[in-house]
């Protein structure tokens, strides 16, 4: 009983002794809670590389400027483990520890969710990587999405094939998690409001499964025009490409994920040539001078270039934008953060054609909770992503 | 005068848990959440280190967790009842399951026994995913509303989460279970059933031998073990106020196992104290990110190379002669 | 050397027992009765399936075909503990103790069977589960000076000497007050003195009610304690009767000459 | 149909070879190896340096892998499940450290190799067609590699010396040391080999499958399912037991295409052990 005392007593003490860094003046600090470890930590270390990456090109020109200051961007990355209790102790800590009203973040529909009574709670705003319409209709209005969601990308990229390939069948594989799951259902419905006939919509993998033939067999049977990979991971698309090649696919293979060059040239090959993607924003034909060296500071800290990394630098961008906008008082006060994001626009830093950066959203969430990442949809040819035709969404 | 002093220790106990905790993290929601968490954890641990007490390796209990959470969860989101009820409710589910499975189960031994309660998280997360009619399928069950108040003749027993500050409120709802089950625990251990438990541990054949219901007893340690899990889990997802196939993994059920290890088999707080120590020790090392599960990993491969008896069995001069030590190594 | 009384019914009878394991008989088709009172003492070489019996008729295993009887009922293939509630108790090799209990609180443990109170009472503490502790500790301290081991009482039976270890085994079994207890090589590896000691206590066991199966290799051990006796030989019975009858069966002693070169083997198990 | 059960034996020869190396373990020193998912994750990434960075012929890959891989299982060994296993005989203990060094290869696997997906080009390509079967070239080729090293080991344990010394220590480790086999290093060359098992698996599945640093988990509980269908320490088992796994899960997939596959496995396996406990081919416990 003596020593369960003693440890209670001395862990309470070393527990309350760790006090958080006390901010230093004219720092702004920024959240990114998502998966940097396990099978998915692409996905968060993609999101914690480009903020830091982005921090450190503002740091060096002497930091950012809201209302006449200039703030030092301070970048604080937690690992959530694709857990959502620990995304939830995750974000506390970022909110009330670190003071933080700013989280790039989460990843998938899980964590996310798990998040929002305490972003409410602590008036913080999020910017999750996942695509659950609840996260972003009201009554919920602290999070806004980052990226272009499956349904917004589906219909397009369907609708394209059905016009320029005459696609007329259609056929989903989803990895069997949440968040494939949910954006296999999402894109079911979109396909079916477009008349496509769905040829399969019920087959699925294990994550970390790495032999796809079993659950590629079956479906290539049914010989679909389209072959919608939905939710497909980095790390499983090449595999699942070339599976089906292998078992004689013949038809268009295509997802809504943003999907990594180096590691289909690595697994597929010429397997892949064809597959439709919707990619980083950042291909060649249209990325701006700034996107460069973006890319080049990104590789600095991250060790190589991620497609995906063309998407998720705007997060830090908007937000730093919006606040200055908001003033000041929006970096303790999501409130004036909120009103500002409804008028807020700005030239798109990292396009050519400076199309304009907003929030956008209303006919999916009826509010403006979506940063105005523009769709680009890529086609894979001979190693490398080519622009197929670049959209946007409303 | 042994009665005294454990009298005196428990309530010191009781006042550092009860009211130092609470008054030192008054304005840190956060830390009063880990803390809150790790009281939790450490109550589904219990569970783990019950079973180390009978010679079972339990690596199930995430999945017990996980079905105390979803039964929680359906039966206050689908068949609207309260939290209480179905607090309660949850512990019956898991004990029921355990006690199904179980039957077949506990007559593996070892390493056997081990493997296929590992693959009992991972079956009760396959069942989240796919008994979609109950369980939602993936997308979990949201929105769980909090524990309202419980009121008897008019005197408000518990109030309304909603209505305080509900950090503290389940700060001592968590300390409260928890302390629960460790009484319950500790009477366990120091009853005829705790010997029972012990021969059991040792020798299940000679236990036989003079009559002891091995099987039954076998199910008993796991249904309060699952109880723990059940319990547990029901609460932890109505603080979370969502639950998901995720939220206990095969990586909890692991981790379990470790705070037990941790804190030591040979204590009854073995359980409590590597919950807490761990944990907290955890979320302070946050700050070192990425290393963290190497980090982590180290202290557990530490462990087993210098401390396999737990930290519990550490004995700094201070402390006069120490509990004595009861377990060292098993033939 | 008490005859058996046939005329009452026998305690416990072995009818047409057989255990394979796999193709093999391990004991096949082997009919005895044991009589209250009486000694009985299976022997054979080794692999004679004498231990595979032992179990059978302590129902640690289960029975391929055949009965066991007991006081009358039909007890064949029952769980282990059924058996000890029924009264037939067995004891292991010296190892199987709870070597991190002392002595007393292994025969204390092993008083189960006694206890009055429910299991929530155990929990509880409830006054009947109290007084059984009581009574318990006392018995089981009566037991242990029965058996001479009152001085070691309070040591953790890991530490114990060797000697005290088998006693310690039996005075387990004595604690679940059986009416048939079956021993399990008694008198292995102990020097003739020893021996001598351990007959006397088994003598003196059956001398407080309790009859005794035992299944031994010391022959002059056996000869010497046992009313009757069982030879097995590669799993079946080869021959039964008293010990003056045993020891001038041609059988038998083809049997054992026969396989005398093999019983060495078992002196090479280091196993604790 | 013949696609199914070409899949099945196609997954099952891997898996069988994967099991081989876990059982060894469990077998030799009754340690459940948990790392053995993150060992087979090792010997990919090894492969995919030395064959897919550094272009040497795939051959050198697998013989880099395999020689690496045993020097991690010696060392496994020599520092931490010697030590802890000479003190401590409890089952928790060798199975919490092996958990740990789990973690510890997991994390490091990250630290080193990063967090992305790597692959290889394939050894060879192509696609032969029998009978409405497709077979691609590259995964006969895996086919015959893990047939060949699964025939190699049990030769390799039945006819040499130290074959047949380590079968004498799965029997009965206290025999065998009164035998005159020296346990200590025969036990280091067990982890030897058991590792190496893993990491050839590793490097040999690369070029179809590619490898990450986050498999190692699921790699692992695959194993323990099918050491548990086969029977733990038995390579027969070990064999048995994978090419059910693979077959069983082929046909998971085709007639339950949802997520249903392994929910179904993991209760056919409960109901399974409680009739059988040992597997089907393994000693009693």
């Amino acid at each position: 009983m003596k020593k369960v005392l003693a440890v209670l007593f001395a862990i309470t003490l070393v527990f309350a002794g760790v006090s958080a860094a006390s901010a230093a003046d004219k720092v702004l600090k920024i959240g990114v809670l998502g998966v940097m470890s396990g099978p998915a930590a692409s996905w968060g270390l993609v999101n914690r590389y480009c903020a830091e990456a982005a921090a450190e090109i503002i740091n060096e020109q002497g930091g950012f400027e809201i209302g006449g200051e200039k703030y030092e961007i301070q970048i604080v990355a937690i690992d959530d483990r694709n857990d959502p209790k620990v995304a939830v102790s995750g974000a506390e800590r970022l909110i009330y520890e670190e003071k933080i009203h700013y989280i790039i973040g989460p990843n998938i529909d899980p964590t996310s969710m798990a998040i929002v009574p305490v972003i409410e709670k602590g008036g913080a705003i999020s910017i999750p990587y996942a695509f659950s319409k609840k996260l972003f209709t009201a009554p919920a209005s602290n999070s806004i999405l980052g990226m272009i969601a499956s349904y917004q990308a589906g219909p397009v990229i369907y609708k394209y094939l059905m016009e320029n390939k005459g696609i007329k069948t259609i056929a989903f594989v989803a990895r069997n998690d949440s968040e494939s799951l949910n954006q296999r259902d999402e894109g079911v419905e979109a396909a079916k409001s477009l008349q496509l006939e769905v040829l399969a919509d019920k087959d699925t993998y294990e994550p970390g499964t790495t032999d796809f033939f079993p659950v590629m067999s079956g479906i290539v049977t049914k010989k679909p025009d389209l072959l919608v990979l939905a939710g497909a991971a980095p790390a499983d698309t090449p595999l699942l490409i070339k599976t089906a090649r292998e078992l004689g696919f013949k038809g268009i293979l295509s997802t809504e994920t943003a999907q990594d060059a180096k590691v289909i040239a690595e697994l597929a090959g010429e397997a892949a040539d064809g597959f439709i993607s919707v990619g980083g924003a950042s291909t060649p034909e249209i990325r701006s001078a700034q996107m460069e060296e973006f890319m080049k500071r990104y590789e600095k800290v991250a060790g190589e270039w991620n497609d995906e990394a063309g998407t998720k630098v705007y997060a830090l961008e908007i937000i730093l934008n919006t606040l200055k906008q908001a003033g000041p008082e929006a970096i303790e006060d999501i409130s004036k953060f909120k009103t500002a994001m409804d008028t807020f626009s700005m030239p798109n830093p990292y396009l050519k054609d400076g199309r304009p950066l907003h929030y956008i959203g209303i006919p999916y969430f009826q509010q403006r909770r979506q940063i105005s990442v523009p769709m680009v949809v890529n086609v894979y040819e001979g190693g490398d992503f080519k622009t197929l035709f670049v959209g946007s969404v409303e | 005068m042994a009665k005294v002093k454990t009298a005196l220790g428990a309530s010191l106990f009781l006042l550092v848990y009860l009211v130092l905790i609470p008054w030192l993290f008054r304005d840190q929601p956060y830390r009063l959440g880990v803390l809150t968490t790790a009281s939790v954890l450490s109550l589904i641990s219990a569970g783990v280190w019950l079973m180390f007490y009978i010679g079972r390796i339990n690596m199930g209990q995430g999945g017990f967790a996980l079905v105390g959470g979803y039964a929680a969860a359906i039966l206050v989101s689908k068949l609207g009842l309260s939290f209480w009820v179905a607090l309660i409710g949850a512990g019956f589910i898991t004990v029921v399951i355990s006690i199904l499975v179980g039957l077949p189960l506990l007559r593996l031994k070892g390493v056997y026994f081990s493997m296929i309660t590992l693959s009992l998280t991972e079956t009760a997360r396959l069942a989240a995913q796919s008994l979609s009619s109950l369980t939602n399928g993936t997308k979990g069950i949201l929105n769980l509303p909090l524990p309202g108040a419980v009121e008897i003749a008019g005197f408000t027993l518990i109030p309304d989460f909603a209505s305080v500050d509900k950090h503290f409120a389940f700060y001592f709802l968590g300390a409260f279970l928890t302390i629960l089950g460790f009484a319950a625990l500790y009477r366990v251990v120091n009853s005829r059933l705790g010997w029972l438990f012990r021969s059991l541990q040792q020798n299940e054949d000679l236990a036989s031998s003079f009559g002891v219901d091995v099987p039954r007893l076998r199910v008993i340690a796991l249904a309060i073990c699952a109880l723990f899990a059940g319990i547990g889990g029901a609460f932890f997802v109505t603080m979370q106020q969502s639950v998901y196939p995720a939220t206990f993994t095969f990586q909890d059920s692991t981790y379990f196992l470790l705070y037990c290890f941790l804190g030591g088999l040979g204590s009854v707080w073995g359980a409590f104290v590597g919950t807490f120590v761990l944990f907290l020790s955890f979320e302070m090392l946050q700050g070192l990110n990425q290393y963290q599960p190497l980090i982590y990993s180290l202290i557990m491969i530490g462990m087993m190379l210098w401390l396999p008896n737990g930290l519990l069995s550490i004995k700094p001069p201070f402390f006069g002669p120490g509990e004595p030590k009861k377990e060292e190594a098993r033939p | 050397m008490t005859p058996m009384p046939m005329t009452s019914m026998p305690l416990m009878e072995v009818k047409n027992l057989t255990k394979r394991f796999g193709g093999l008989a391990a004991v096949n088709d082997v009919t005895f009765a044991v009589a209250e009172g009486e000694i009985l003492s299976v022997i054979g070489p080794n692999g004679a399936g004498k231990s595979t019996l032992f179990k059978l008729a302590s129902s640690f295993l289960a029975a391929t075909s055949g009965k066991v009887f007991f006081k009358g009922e039909d007890i064949t293939s029952q769980s282990p503990h059924i058996a000890a509630r029924k009264g037939i108790v067995r004891t292991f090799q010296e190892t199987t103790i709870f070597r991190n209990m002392t002595a007393l609180d292994n025969v204390v443990v092993a008083h189960h069977l006694r206890s009055r109170a429910s299991l929530p009472g155990f929990f509880f503490g409830t006054k009947t589960a109290r007084e059984d502790e009581g009574r318990f500790r006392e018995s089981a301290s009566e037991i242990l000076d029965y058996l001479g081991l009152g001085d070691v009482k309070d040591m953790v039976a890991s530490t114990l000497p060797h000697g005290h270890l088998r006693a310690l085994g039996i005075a387990i079994g004595m604690a679940a007050e059986p009416q048939l207890l079956l021993l399990d090589e008694p008198f292995a590896g102990m020097n003739s003195e020893e021996t001598a000691q351990a007959i006397r206590m088994v003598r003196g066991i059956r001398d407080r009610g309790v009859t005794i199966i035992l299944v031994e290799h010391d022959m002059s051990a056996v000869m010497n304690i046992s009313d009757r006796i069982v030879v097995l030989n590669f799993g079946k019975k080869i021959a039964e009767g008293t010990p003056a009858e045993i020891q001038n069966d041609e059988v038998v002693i083809e049997a054992y000459l026969g396989r005398e070169d093999e019983s060495e083997d078992r002196t090479c198990t280091l196993k604790p | 149909m013949g696609q199914v059960l070409f899949n099945g034996m196609y997954t099952g020869v891997q898996y069988s070879l994967i099991a081989l190396g876990l059982t060894l373990i469990f077998s030799l020193m009754n340690v459940l190896n948990f790392a053995h998912g993150q060992l087979y994750v090792l010997g990919g990434f090894v492969t995919y340096y030395v064959y897919g960075g550094m272009k040497l012929p795939f051959f050198a890959a697998l013989l880099a892998s395999a020689l690496t891989l045993a020097a991690v299982g010696c060392l496994f060994q020599i520092f931490f499940f010697r030590p802890v296993m000479r003190r401590s005989v409890r089952e928790e203990s060798s199975m919490l450290l092996s958990a740990g060094t789990a973690m510890m290869v997991e994390s490091l696997v990250l630290i080193f190799f990063g967090e992305k997906h790597r692959g290889v080009p394939a050894v060879v390509n192509g696609v032969y067609e029998l009978g409405g079967v497709f077979v691609p070239k590259g995964r006969l080729l895996v086919m015959g590699l893990s047939f060949l090293c699964m025939v190699a080991f049990i030769l390799f344990m039945r006819y040499t010396k130290p074959g047949r010394a380590l079968r004498a220590m799965a029997q009965d480790s206290e025999t065998a040391c009164l035998m005159g086999v020296n346990t200590a290093r025969y036990a280091i060359l067990g982890w030897a080999l058991a590792a190496m098992l893993a990491g050839i698996a590793g490097a040999i599945l690369v070029p179809i499958s590619g490898v990450n640093s986050g498999l190692g988990n699921w790699i692992s509980i695959k194993t323990f399912i099918m050491v548990m269908i086969g029977g733990a320490g038995v390579i027969s088992g070990a064999i048995a037991g994978g090419l059910v796994l693979g077959i069983i899960e082929s046909l998971g997939y085709h007639f339950f295409p949802g997520g249903e596959t392994y929910l179904i496995i993991f209760v056919g396996l409960i109901v399974f052990l409680a009739v059988r406990p040992n597997g089907l081919m393994g000693k009693a416990v």
